[in-house]
């Protein structure tokens, strides 16, 4: 298991090269997220702010529990904090299982606890305002389902 | 007892100040946050729709009635946007 | 959209570093199947059959139907044939999108229907024995949830 | 007619060849299986349980009731196990 969180960042083929190797491992599964541009009023800096110190705790309770309910071989949460441009990557997850079903729902899993429980906030500065993104219904709504 | 607190996005930027040292005896998270709202207009601004406020204790997400005794931290912000 | 089939070995890194770049991009989801060892009785290769000319037009086609239903704004589909030893990579699947649920649901969807629906097929060959392996029923049922 | 026709994994071994060039007047998919078994049992073991089978025509998947009219090519196959 591995957790990171940083500012710069990080290169995804050097983080998955050696991610999930082990006779056992059948499926891999990444996300990444990237900052998209924003269609009317062009997005100039993506700022997310984190919690140091609860963010590290937040982010291993969940791969946490990702790892024992799906039997994971290995986990990897990167995520980054700082101003961000469009096409930077923000963050991405990684899930090593025996079967393409593990790794899939824990990558879910994952993407959600991440986005409404570990302690990040975006705000997104164009040349006309600075405006903190709201947290949507679905976001919370998500993770009903596990 | 002196409590450390902390806000984040924009209820820091409405507080104005990312954190600060408080002496209190508020038995829960809610009674710090009357108590927090009661000093100045600008928490009672930043505190006045408690659907919109998360708190955590020690590093852990908690529910507002949760008890402050032998807290070191409690910190206040808006639902998390990450991912 | 990309579509590849070969017997040789890639590079997931060398694949994915341009995939997916564009303005409109939030998310890319990456699926790798790797050769699991077996438990009882070693494995030493385990060799892939195709259909030249069908595969790659059912990948294609399978593609196409994931990028329509899920508005993508890139596919990537590699998979391999002949002999593979454990640990080696079989196949995978990228896909990029506007948001999340878009690029999981898109790749869980191509896994589904390229399992069930390209003409490959694995046969597992050991010390003791060389046997095509079986399709399984949960297979086909998993087109049902599309 | 004369249609080429391919087999696949352990159809192709229980037949022994990958393809063969058959001059046929078979209507269906199905009829070119009877056919197929009628020649020979090596055909009529490898098509004896037709819910394993799985048929292209012109690289198409398609059910075994389809028209043979106008296909150069008809694969012979096991449920596929890609991925």
């Amino acid at each position: 298991m591995r957790i990171v969180v940083q500012e710069q960042d990080f290169s995804a083929a050097e983080e998955t090269a050696d991610f999930g190797k082990g006779p056992d491992v059948g499926a891999v599964v990444t996300f990444s997220g990237i900052v998209r541009d924003l269609p009317d009023d062009p997005l100039q800096q993506m700022v997310i702010e984190h919690y140091p110190g609860m963010t590290e705790k937040a982010l291993t309770k969940i791969a946490q529990e990702a790892s024992a309910r799906w039997d994971l071989r290995d986990v990897l949460v990167i995520h980054r904090y700082g101003a961000l441009s469009p096409g930077e990557q923000i963050m991405m997850v990684a899930t090593a299982a025996r079967h393409r079903a593990q790794a899939f729902e824990a990558a879910e899993y994952l993407m959600d606890y991440l986005k409404s429980r570990a302690p990040f906030w975006k705000k997104e500065v164009t040349a006309a305002s600075a405006d903190w993104v709201d947290a949507k219904d679905s976001d919370e709504a998500a993770l009903d389902r596990w | 007892m002196k409590i450390e607190v902390l806000y984040f996005a924009w209820l820091r930027e409405r507080i104005g100040l990312p954190r600060e040292t408080v002496e209190t005896e508020a038995a829960t998270v809610a009674d710090l946050v009357a108590e927090l709202s009661a000093r100045e207009d600008r928490y009672a601004v930043a505190f006045s729709d408690m659907s919109a406020i998360r708190a955590a204790v020690d590093q852990d997400l908690v529910p507002l009635d949760t008890a402050l005794s032998g807290a070191r931290e409690v910190a206040f912000f808006p639902p998390m946007t990450g991912g």
